[in-house]
């Protein structure tokens, strides 16, 4: 049934369908609005056999998950940003167990400073930490999403992280197609769990594992996360014939097929990126664009097949390796080795900072003619950043960086 | 389910993993020698038989205690129990009251009318003169080995010196009766008022091929006293022989006994129950050194015997005795002070101890005497070959217990020497010492003490002193016992084993290692209550 | 696309006008997008929601820079520095106030395009609370006819259902009524 | 004369079973076809309290269930030694996921059986005193507010053994462990730190609360089967010795428990829903210094002299909790 509703309600809407058994809640901003609405359906009756617990912490909330997970039971949490690294341990626990969560990440910024805005950088954190990570270009994918990453989280027995921008989705009204229970029913079979906590057939969960096995068990995970490359894509076709729309998938282009650049991003900015692509297109630049939606497993063959064709590779991304640089555009380099393309970082949105077309516009057409920087830092204020930079080229101790900067903002030499 | 690689296990599957090797040292189980047996002249089984009776098993447990001892029911009365001053509960509470249970399993046999086996007789004929505690046991022993005895008894009643020296009070006839009765009842061809004086021809002539002498000490011990009037002066001995016959003897109302062992108090006591006023007891040293037992004299005391100490008899004129005071000199010997007093009194009894009657012995040839006793080997044989000894009458303490075990002793040897294969006495176990036990297990309980007749009624009459155990009590007292480096199966290793590796192999069968698993840590061994576990070292 | 930037202080219901919008296009089959300038603004703090409304899917997600109209729930903003900041020249700004206050002067916009209104005491009088949400909404629909007033209405019930529900209804219908006969006189004095 | 009534076999009641008792007086260890939950081939060291404490509980626990037993355990020895790959010793539903949040992941397994509508199934959490007190506070904690349906065992051994026996804040005054090592002006861990997490676990009102001890097996089962049953928050906390860490004898693990109790140091006692509702008396009293001096971690309190005001301070702590929990009564 289509509705105009908040991104957050959409997915607390759709995870309900999924008929969880067990949900697990930490506050912290932008996911409260999610677990809300899921305590609010499971104190009003709406979510029927399902427990809601109240923990105290989000390390606690994955721990939670992970034992209800064990017993058998389909489990759910939601977090963010800082409390996406204070259950770190759990997160890396939940994968090395193969147990089949499904936690939705509201992605925002890691502090110092503490900033509650949206990035990448939570998630990103997580990257390595054996979980299968699924991005959202719109709040009905979002969604969309929750309803195949259960399906593909107890296929493959591996948890899933479906990441959605913290307030650009979480937070937006738009139109949402939410499914029935029908139509779920039908898509999502019941929880069969590939091993259980069972006093009937007693196992022991969770072995120390000496050198003797450990690089096996580790080998054995990455070929889990290889199958899912197979199985992401299947059972976004399955759910295209089941609910009649385009959702996940490995990657999805935008005009890129004929593309002498393309861009690449995660999540919701590839709107902005693909009206950008069509104002260029329009004055004849063959731009196209490619939204990944699976981040983990990487699709490394498909992104190959997806931009090879193109010369320029522009990776817009919301996270920095600092000291190094772009994350995803280090691995797309990495994918697209051997071709004759350039691939350039363009590291946007960090905390929350707007990614405005007209700034899109300006670093594509850059990027056109070759002219774009290795690195970018879109929208910098090079005015500040430089300032700051002299002054501790100067002396050491130029003080916190935070209020010199307020200073220069507020002195009049500051356009 | 096809469960997750290495992170999932299936359980119970270290088994595989054998922890045994981590071991140094091993537990094994023992039995120990609790101190009870080792202290008892007879050589029961006293720990054996309690723990029977803690079961409630009273036939079980008089049958193991028999096996020793035949005569449990007057042992428990007379035996002045050395098993319980050597008990460890004494360190604990109080001793186990063993003399009273073995007593109650005595007297519930002779209820319950239980009898002995004797083993088909094989031929071979046994001789015993006196049939006293020790001719008894050998007699008894000997049936059960299967050889015919034929028990020779100078008296007109069997039982010795447990007839003609132990008082009614102390010994009631009814009881030494059965028990006798119950092994004459097993095939012993009695001759009384037989008296030998050539024992080694009266065994040739009996057809016997050994001869058992086992006459007791029977001479009373005289003292130079000069007398007026012989008749007022009489030994112990003939007076509690004289307590058996028809006319109890005249003593009057004032009666002295000069001596200090137990005949000398079961003598005073004897007289204050045929009526006398004042019994008194003239020792020559003090209480601290006399011979007597002291619940003997603590009960004679009750009754009203007096003492006095450091006194000898010098004459008697009359009814005037003429006593010397003595003092102690730094040895401990009493010496003569010179200080003389009188004491008015109808009689006086010698209690001055008893000699062997060697008279008869010799003839034999190559049987040696040394200090009035006669000298025996180790398998209880004289210099004479055939002809053995036990009791009063060879070096040793002088009781009935101790005639018992010479008794079983001389048996088993005589057995040996008929069958031409010496006896071989089986290895005795280390002593199950008290700091070998855990006493923490063991709850406290008070030692149940035996109902003791109220003097008055003892005063006037010879019935016996101390009453029985009823059976609960006895219950009760027998599991007190700690059981002494014996396992009495409380299952403490194999709960306490972290390893699991103790097997318990269920009721009578105790446990035992699984050495696959055993990292021996010792806790078994530490947590055993009666210390029947140790620890040895592995072999390299 | 008809873009709208509303500017209010927290706990004005900024961000649930916006919502409203969002809702009242949805139900006239329009797709339209809400959502507000995220912060970690506290009561009575400036604060700022977006409203996009399309005849398709809005892929969009930068904030409302070029708005078409601008709702200002609190006179008192008027001088906040770039208020008016990208407005359409030919965009609409309503404001909450009952005259015309000073920082008037900053609107680029046609006069026929901007509308005081004095939605505070319209709400007291109608709502019972000072909250100018509705009446705003109600003003705004008839000085863009953007939306209709009936969908603002549907979309003020799901918003907020029962009574407060019908109140806001009858302080959003108010303000309709009143500003369609102002415009109806500035028309007829026009001719 | 007065005779002493026969109630019991004289060993009856502080041996772990006996050949004259019925199955019902004897303790649940005695039984020959006992669960072994914890099953033969495990790693523990030799003498480990831990090892004991924890097949006490879980077997009585299984008794308690009828089997229908689910357990989550902290890291930690027990958790160590108990399921190296390829081998594990535990013959349970059994799960390991990390240090401190052995009672949320209960937790979570209790949820799944509410929903399950398996109420049959019992939770027990179980940990060492690292992941109960220290790392685990929080989610044990967040468990006992929600007054979740987990019985929580903690085996307490004083520190952190895994590791090589650093300190927790169950490591008691003047003990010496690898990070308070027995040198400077105060030897050994402080004097007036650590906490009880019984009494914190009782503020939170929680249906029971009580401590046990290897010294005291009947005790510990007669805690641990009531615990199983009732529903709601429950927390034992359990005394193990521990060879290794204390540097005691490995034969003398029951004998070093028993005097910790027996002195006053360990005392053990239970609550309801907050309220002390009972405690079991000392047998027989022993001072302090019995305890300490089979403890090489108490060493430098007798060598190279005797400490005298430190264990008279030790002994002023155990003289407290034997006013306070009124152990001789």
């Amino acid at each position: 049934m289509l509705r105009q509703i908040e991104g957050s309600r959409a997915v607390a809407e759709s995870v309900a369908l999924c008929r969880p058994e067990v949900i697990c809640a930490y506050p912290i901003t932008p996911q409260t609005h999610i677990v809300e609405g899921l305590g609010e359906m499971v104190k009003s009756g709406q979510l029927k056999g399902c427990d809601f617990i109240n923990v105290e912490s989000e390390f606690a909330a994955l721990s939670v998950a992970i034992g209800s997970s064990a017993a058998g039971a389909r489990s759910y949490t939601a977090t963010a940003s800082q409390g996406l690294l204070y259950m770190a341990e759990a997160v890396y626990n939940a994968s090395g167990l193969g147990l089949p969560i499904v936690m939705t990440i509201g992605n925002r910024a890691i502090g110092a400073p503490i900033n509650i805005w949206n990035d990448h950088s939570d998630s990103m954190s997580m990257r390595d930490a054996g979980w299968l990570q699924l991005h959202a270009e719109t709040n009905q994918e979002a969604a969309d999403l929750h309803i195949q990453a259960f399906k593909l989280a107890e296929e493959l027995s591996l948890p899933v992280m479906v990441c959605m921008d913290g307030f650009i989705l979480t937070h937006a009204y738009e139109r949402v197609d939410v499914p029935t229970q029908q139509q779920v029913d039908a898509f999502l079979p019941p929880f069969a769990p590939r091993q259980v906590l069972d006093p009937a057939a007693p196992l022991s969960i969770g072995a120390m594992v000496g050198p003797e096995a450990f690089m096996e068990v580790r080998y054995l995970d990455h070929q889990k996360q290889s199958q899912a490359l197979e199985l992401i894509p299947e059972l976004s076709r399955e759910f295209r014939d089941a609910f009649g729309r385009d959702s996940g998938g490995l990657l999805r282009g935008y005009r890129a097929t004929d593309a002498d650049t393309l861009v690449v991003a995660m999540g919701s900015v590839n709107g902005t990126i693909q009206e950008t692509v069509d104002q260029l297109r329009a004055e004849g630049m063959k731009i196209g664009s490619v939204s990944l939606c699976s981040y983990r497993p990487f699709p490394a063959e498909a992104l190959r097949r997806a931009l090879g064709c193109a010369s320029e590779i522009v990776v817009v991304e919301k996270c920095v390796a600092v000291g190094m640089g772009g994350i995803l555009s280090m691995e797309i380099r990495n994918a697209l080795s051997g071709l004759p393309l350039t691939v350039s970082t363009v590291v946007a949105g960090l905390g929350g900072r707007a990614i405005t077309q007209k700034a899109l516009r300006a670093v594509f057409q850059r990027a056109q003619f070759g002219q774009l920087q290795p690195l970018t830092f879109l929208g910098l204020n090079e005015n500040v950043v430089s300032r700051e930079l002299e002054r501790q080229r100067d002396r050491r101790h130029s003080g916190p960086p935070a209020e010199n900067i307020l200073r220069d903002l507020r002195s009049p030499v500051c356009p | 389910m096809q469960k997750p690689f290495a992170t999932t296990l299936d359980p119970g599957s270290s088994l595989t993993n054998h922890t045994g090797t981590w071991r140094t040292e091993r537990p094994v189980y023992v039995d120990r020698l609790p101190p009870c047996n080792n202290a008892c002249a007879a050589g029961e089984n006293i720990q054996g038989w309690l723990y029977d009776a803690e079961g409630g098993d009273y036939r079980r447990a008089w049958g193991t205690l028999v096996v020793e001892n035949p005569m449990p029911a007057i042992m428990g009365r007379i035996c002045y129990h050395p098993c319980e001053s050597s008990c460890n509960r004494g360190q604990l509470d109080t001793a186990v009251n063993i003399h009273a249970v073995e007593r109650f399993l005595g007297d519930e046999a002779i209820r319950q009318g239980w009898a002995f086996e004797a083993a088909p007789s094989n031929g071979e004929h046994v001789l015993i003169i006196g049939s006293g505690p020790s001719g008894l046991s050998a007699a008894y022993h000997l049936r059960r080995l299967g050889h015919r005895v034929t028990l020779c008894e100078a008296q007109p009643a069997l039982g010795g010196m447990m007839r003609y020296a132990i008082p009614k009070y102390r010994l009631p006839r009814n009881i030494l009766d059965a028990e006798i009765d119950r092994i004459v009842a097993m095939g012993v061809h009695i001759r009384l008022n037989t008296r030998i004086d050539d024992p080694v021809s009266e065994m040739k002539q009996s057809g016997c091929d050994a001869v058992y002498l086992a006459v007791g000490a029977q001479l009373a011990q005289r003292a130079y006293i000069p007398a007026g009037d012989a008749k007022r002066i009489l030994d112990a001995l003939s007076l509690l022989r004289a307590m058996e016959g028809d006319e109890p003897p005249r003593l009057g109302r004032r009666v002295l006994v000069y001596g200090g062992g137990n005949t000398a108090l079961d003598a005073a006591r004897t007289a204050k129950r045929l009526g006398a006023t004042e019994a008194i007891v003239v020792y020559r040293r003090t209480r601290e050194v006399m011979p007597a037992h002291d619940s003997e004299v603590r009960e004679a005391e009750d009754e009203g015997v007096q003492f006095r100490w450091l006194s000898t008899i010098k004459k008697e004129e009359g009814t005037t005795f003429t006593v010397e005071k003595m003092k102690l000199d730094e040895k401990g010997f009493p010496q003569p002070t010179g200080e003389l007093e009188t004491i008015d009194a109808d009689a006086l009894v010698l209690a001055l101890g008893q000699n062997v009657d060697l008279e008869f012995l010799k003839d034999i040839e190559g049987l040696g005497i040394e200090k009035g006793s006669v000298v025996v080997d180790s398998q209880m044989m004289t210099g004479s070959p055939g002809v053995f000894a036990g009791g009063d009458m060879v070096p040793s303490e002088r009781s009935a217990t101790t005639s018992i075990g010479h008794g079983k002793k001389a048996a088993r040897n005589i057995d040996g020497w008929l069958r031409g294969k010496a006896w071989a006495p089986p290895a005795r176990h280390p002593l199950a010492s008290f700091d070998r036990l855990n006493t923490w297990y063991y709850s406290d309980a008070p030692k149940s003490v035996q109902p003791v007749l109220d003097e008055a009624r003892r005063l006037s009459t010879f019935d016996e002193v101390s009453s029985g155990l009823d059976p609960s009590t006895a219950l009760f007292e027998a599991r007190r016992c700690l059981s002494c480096g014996n396992c009495f199966e409380c299952d403490n290793c194999y709960g306490v084993c972290p390893d699991n590796a103790v097997i318990k192999l269920g009721a009578g069968s105790r446990f035992k290692f699984n050495y696959e698993y055993c990292k021996g840590c010792g806790l078994c061994a530490a947590e055993c209550p009666c210390g029947a576990i140790e620890m040895i070292q592995e072999q390299a | 696309m008809f873009q709208i930037r509303i500017h209010g202080r927290g706990g004005q219901g900024v961000v649930s006008a916006a919502e409203m919008l969002s809702v009242a296009a949805f139900l006239e089959g329009k797709y339209a997008q809400a959502f507000p300038s995220f912060g970690s603004e506290r009561t009575g703090a400036p604060v700022m929601s977006f409203c996009r409304i399309d005849y398709k899917p809005i892929r969009l997600r930068e904030p409302v820079l070029q708005p078409d109209a601008l709702i200002i729930q609190d006179p008192t903003l008027l001088h906040l520095p770039g208020l008016f900041d990208g407005l359409d020249p030919d965009g609409f700004v309503l404001v909450n106030s009952s005259h015309q206050p000073a920082g008037y002067a900053a609107m680029a916009c046609p006069r026929e395009h901007r509308l005081f209104i004095g939605a505070t005491e319209l709400a007291l009088k109608h709502v019972g609370r000072p909250l100018p949400n509705a009446v705003l909404l109600g003003a705004f629909s008839a000085l863009t006819g953007r939306l209709h007033i009936e969908s603002i209405l549907e979309a003020i019930h799901e918003k907020f259902p029962g009574k407060i529900g019908d109140a806001n209804d009858a302080a959003a219908q108010a303000a309709w009524q009143v500003v369609r006969e102002t415009r109806m006189e500035a028309h007829a004095t026009a001719n | 004369m007065p005779v002493t009534e026969l109630k019991f076999y004289q060993t009856g009641t502080f041996t772990i079973g006996n050949r004259l008792l019925g199955e019902e007086d004897r303790a649940g260890q005695s039984a020959a076809n006992r669960a072994n939950s914890l099953n033969c081939g495990h790693r523990a060291c030799q003498g480990c309290g831990e090892a004991l404490g924890a097949r006490y509980a879980i077997d009585a626990a299984i008794r308690a269930s009828k089997g229908q037993l689910v357990v989550a355990n902290a890291t930690g020895c027990l958790e160590v030694f108990s399921t190296p790959y390829p081998e594990s010793s535990w013959q349970i539903a059994w799960m390991h996921s990390l240090f401190g949040n052995a009672a949320a992941v209960a937790t979570g397994i209790a949820a799944a059986m509410k929903v399950k509508g398996r109420n049959d199934v019992r939770v027990l959490a179980q940990g060492g005193d690292g992941g109960t007190t220290d790392i685990g506070f929080a989610c044990l904690s967040g468990m006992f507010e929600r007054n979740d349906d987990v019985l929580y065992v903690c085996y307490d051994n004083e520190g952190y053994m895994n590791t090589g026996v650093q300190r927790s804040s169950a490591t008691p005054p003047a003990a010496r462990t690898a990070t308070t090592p027995a040198m400077g002006v105060e030897p050994g861990n402080r004097f007036g730190q650590g906490k009880s997490i019984p009494l914190i676990a009782m503020a939170h009102q929680i249906p029971f609360v009580a401590t046990a001890s290897v010294a005291n097996l009947r005790d510990l089962e007669d805690k641990i089967e009531r615990a199983t049953l009732m529903r709601g928050s429950r927390y034992v906390h359990v005394h193990v010795p521990c060879p290794l860490g204390w540097g005691s004898e490995p034969s003398d693990t029951i004998k070093v428990a028993r005097l910790a109790v027996e002195t006053g140091l360990f005392p053990l006692f239970e609550a309801e829903f907050g309220a002390l509702s009972g405690h079991t008396a000392i047998r027989r009293r022993v001072p302090v210094e019995d305890y300490l001096r089979l403890q090489k971690r108490f060493a430098h309190l007798f060598r190279p002299v005797v400490d005298v005001p430190r264990i008279a301070h030790i002994q002023a702590i155990a003289d407290h909790n034997i006013e306070r929990f009124d152990l001789l009564n």
